[in-house]
């Protein structure tokens, strides 16, 4: 796959791909959802963060693409400091992390292909490449066969599938997935995490949020483990 | 963005609502044709008052026993005085019986012409502000042979009342309509924000630029505007062309109703998608 | 479903997209306060014309030397002639320099008056009618005194005539502000469906009933509308107090404005709801 | 808990909870979402539905509360014909029937005590039993402490779990549920699975997809197992 747009960073970059120190996020003044957290990621890790029900992982997910900000402690992603970003310069950001959003957050009134070509469309990506772009990411996912299916035409795996593809099809250099296989059968679920491991071995870093902790600790990667906003394990 | 993507995107949030985008339209179409015909007419009276006043006609009425031809060759040596015409006693009834139309049936019963012959004198250009009006009226009610004088000053006043009372009214129709059609854009534009408000937050979340997110509701609302512009400009010229049809001929400003209709339509509506996105922004 | 529910509902529907709300009344409002200025006006000329044809005056205009008293009681003695009443010249002019308003400048050059003596003839309320008056019209003609008569019959003519043109547009007025009305009250309550359909869905998934989750949205279109007649009636009496004040006292008809706004906004607000609706069956 | 407006059944009702027979949906005339399905459902049975990614669980379970028609084949519910069912008369039906939707569909305008309370006011409840419902189902799936949350406040589980107490506030007969665990972490998903037993030792009929084959394994069920539209095994 050729990176047409947003050229690779050079392999041995020397900023982390995530680093997070000390972060701790209450909710309405007194739901402490995440407390002083701290870990990092370098380029081209796989990391699970995993934890039960209201641990936290979504919440740590979006401080890391900035759509939430941690009420102390700094997260920085691929270089930049993401809380004080300015407004002008997250759309930068962003453009280089594809989003695996727990609630898929497609747009019912487009169809699979349309969802995809969307993201594209919204990151002024050449209009000759997006074709290609969709119709190969779809492939690798197994649902080229519903190109042309409106979302609620599909499965509920289905639609998980395609709000896989549609942050994969950015070409992302980070992948921040959240409970990606909720919806999955379990061999489905395998499947999911090969196409992952396979976007980390050629490059991408990739990380984690899941309940299913069968599911990471068979794929012997690191885990971070959340409980109740704290981490309480890093192994791996 | 592409220019294609702007506007098919434009094209699905209007066909989204296309019932309420063919009324919100219509609404800033009625309110910039008022604007149009309003600000047409003060321009027109102020126009004709300007012309009424140069062609100024003050009546010597004759007294019934004076010989026209003496009195105007006297009339025509006043300082001021550009042209004078000789009307008969006929002919002032003619014209009162034209003037009067359907309720000229209270003439008929007239036993005998009561009008008397008159002189009207034209002044020169630069000789009818009021003051020389004044004067030259005052020399001809001296004349022998002239029995009263009758000038326009006091019909030239009632248009000069008017004049203002229509300009005052027409700045008031150009606030209020304005403000209707920028409150119109807004909500138009607000309501594509709210339908839109998942697109929204996803454009926002993979990365697309404020510029790319926002101008989609930009040109939407500008678009609107520009249509509604454009229509009110045709349709202030149809009226126009049919007044013209039934009452006096006068050119048709095709090209800058046309112009100032598109600008004044594209200027509000943008102001109106510009405090609409103000919004999106707190 | 408990009436609070359905209100509260309601508000939030209103709450919603209170712009587009308050915009889309304004609009029905203008539209049956334009429905009601016609409806009124149509209503109050065809009891003038009908009062007018009753109060019928035939004027017979006197030769100049007729002795007035004579000829008034020769007219009394027709059968048909209710009441006889001589207007002097003088009156007569008075009259006419009363009617011209500013135009009575005109009448200023009259060297002597013009207008004769004329006798005003009242018909019986039984013999009002077209016939009676042109035979009660070719008798005083035939007096000798009477130089020439004149009858109401043309400007009653005339009247009738106006009467007929505003008629036919009160019945395009009335008709295109009901469309215009129903109009808006069919894009307010599908704007609401559209904004509230996973509300509905889940309604109906749950289980309740058709009308549970049709009624708000009836409501809704209904409140609306009823809003708007109750508006556009009180701004049509405010409009009639004005006239009254600036014209000639009438009595305001408080009541029945007020009644029939409700019911006809209310009416046109459910029809377009219904519309609406039925696009939710399809 | 006092049933104090749908009276309960007599307990040995004849007519079975679901039945279906020989059922088949093609959709777009082309894709076989279901085929020949047939099976049945007594009242106060425990069934699990099985089946991978695009199985047909959800379009099965669409059938039972009349949000689809079968193209051949009959499917009766609580002794209602519900293909031929009136429009009128489906609500009388899924008044009697609690559905967890495998996509949540919670009003992301209201709170979560709101979105019960909104179900309630929607099969016209008597308004002062509604407060008392809706705090005793949200205590029972521990999310009463979010009672007051808006929908984007919680977590993916805790979302989860709103929607179930949504399904179980009305005191269904019959209760539906489509993936109630996709996300919600394994210790959560036993509790879970332990609410519905509960519900139905009280006489409460539950048929619940999951494609959790080891969660439904484990609490020794009746399993009717779908692949590709087919029953492939019917057991337990
Ligand atoms: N905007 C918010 N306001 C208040 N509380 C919030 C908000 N967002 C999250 N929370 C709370 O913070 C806690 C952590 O939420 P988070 O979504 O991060 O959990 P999670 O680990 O992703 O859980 P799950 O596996 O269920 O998705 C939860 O208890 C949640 O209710
Ligand atoms: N409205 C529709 N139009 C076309 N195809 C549909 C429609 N609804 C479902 N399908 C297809 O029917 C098949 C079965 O779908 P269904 O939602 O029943 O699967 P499922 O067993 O619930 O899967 P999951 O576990 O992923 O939710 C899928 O391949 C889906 O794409
Ligand atoms: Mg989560
Ligand atoms: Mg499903």
């Amino acid at each position: 796959m050729v990176r047409e747009l947003d050229p690779a960073p050079p392999r041995a970059d020397p900023t982390p791909a995530v680093e997070v120190e000390n972060v701790s996020r209450l909710y309405g003044g007194n739901w402490p959802a995440l407390t002083d957290i701290s870990f990092r990621v370098e380029r081209g890790d796989f990391v699970f963060i995993l934890g039960a029900t209201g641990a936290g992982k979504t919440t740590l997910l979006r401080m890391l693409y900035g759509a939430d900000r941690p009420d102390t402690g700094s997260v920085r992603v691929l270089g930049w400091d993401v809380p004080t970003l300015a407004a002008g310069h997250l759309p930068e950001l962003r453009k280089r992390i594809g989003i695996v959003f727990q609630d898929f957050k497609l747009l019912a009134d487009r169809t699979v292909a349309g969802n995809l070509e969307f993201v594209l469309r919204a990151i002024n990506t050449r209009p000759d490449l997006i074709p290609g772009r969709v119709n190969e990411t779809l492939t690798r996912l197994g649902i080229i066969h519903r190109r042309d299916a409106w979302p609620e035409e599909l499965s509920g795996g289905e639609q998980q599938k395609v709000s896989i593809a549609r942050a994969f099809v950015k070409e992302p250099e980070l992948i921040l997935a959240d409970e990606p296989t909720g919806n999955i059968d379990p061999r489905g679920s395998t499947d999911i995490l090969n196409i992952l491991k396979d976007y980390n071995y050629r490059g991408t870093t990739v990380v984690m949020a899941t309940h299913n902790s069968d599911l990471a600790l068979s794929s012997r990667r690191r885990c971070v483990t959340l409980d109740a906003g704290r981490v309480v394990r890093d192994e791996g | 963005m592409r220019v294609s993507w702007l506007l098919s995107d434009v094209r699905r949030s209007v066909t989204r609502n296309r019932a309420g985008f063919l009324m919100t339209t219509a609404v800033q179409v009625v309110c910039l044709t008022l604007l149009g015909l309003f600000a047409l007419a003060s321009v027109g009276l102020a126009r004709f008052t300007a012309e009424a006043r140069r062609q100024i006609e003050i009546q010597a009425f004759l007294e019934p026993g004076a010989d026209p031809a003496a009195v105007e060759s006297r009339i025509g040596r006043i300082a001021g005085v550009a042209a004078t015409r000789y009307v008969s006693s006929e002919e002032a009834l003619a014209d009162l019986r034209a003037e009067l139309g359907a309720d000229s049936t209270v003439l008929a019963v007239l036993e005998a012409n009561p009008l008397p012959a008159s002189i009207r004198v034209t002044l020169a250009a630069g000789a009818a502000g009021p003051e020389e009006l004044a004067d030259v009226e005052r020399k001809l009610a001296l004349l022998p042979g002239v029995a009263e004088v009758f000038s326009g000053a006091e019909t030239l006043a009632r248009l000069g009342r008017i004049l203002r009372v229509l300009t005052l009214t027409t700045l008031a129709v150009i606030l209020l309509s304005s403000l209707a059609v920028i409150f119109i854009a807004f909500s138009t534009v607000e309501s594509s924000l709210r339908a839109r408000s998942r697109e929204i937050e996803i454009m926002e979340l993979v990365g697309a630029t404020r510029t790319a997110v926002r101008l989609p509701f930009i040109v939407e609302g500008g678009l609107q505007g520009l249509f509604s512009g454009l229509a009110a400009a045709l349709l202030v010229l149809l009226l126009l062309a049919i007044a013209r049809a039934l009452l006096v001929p006068f050119p048709l400003p095709v090209g800058p109703v046309v112009a100032a209709g598109a600008l004044l339509g594209l200027a509000l509506g943008l102001s109106g998608s510009a405090f609409a996105l103000g919004h999106l922004d707190q």
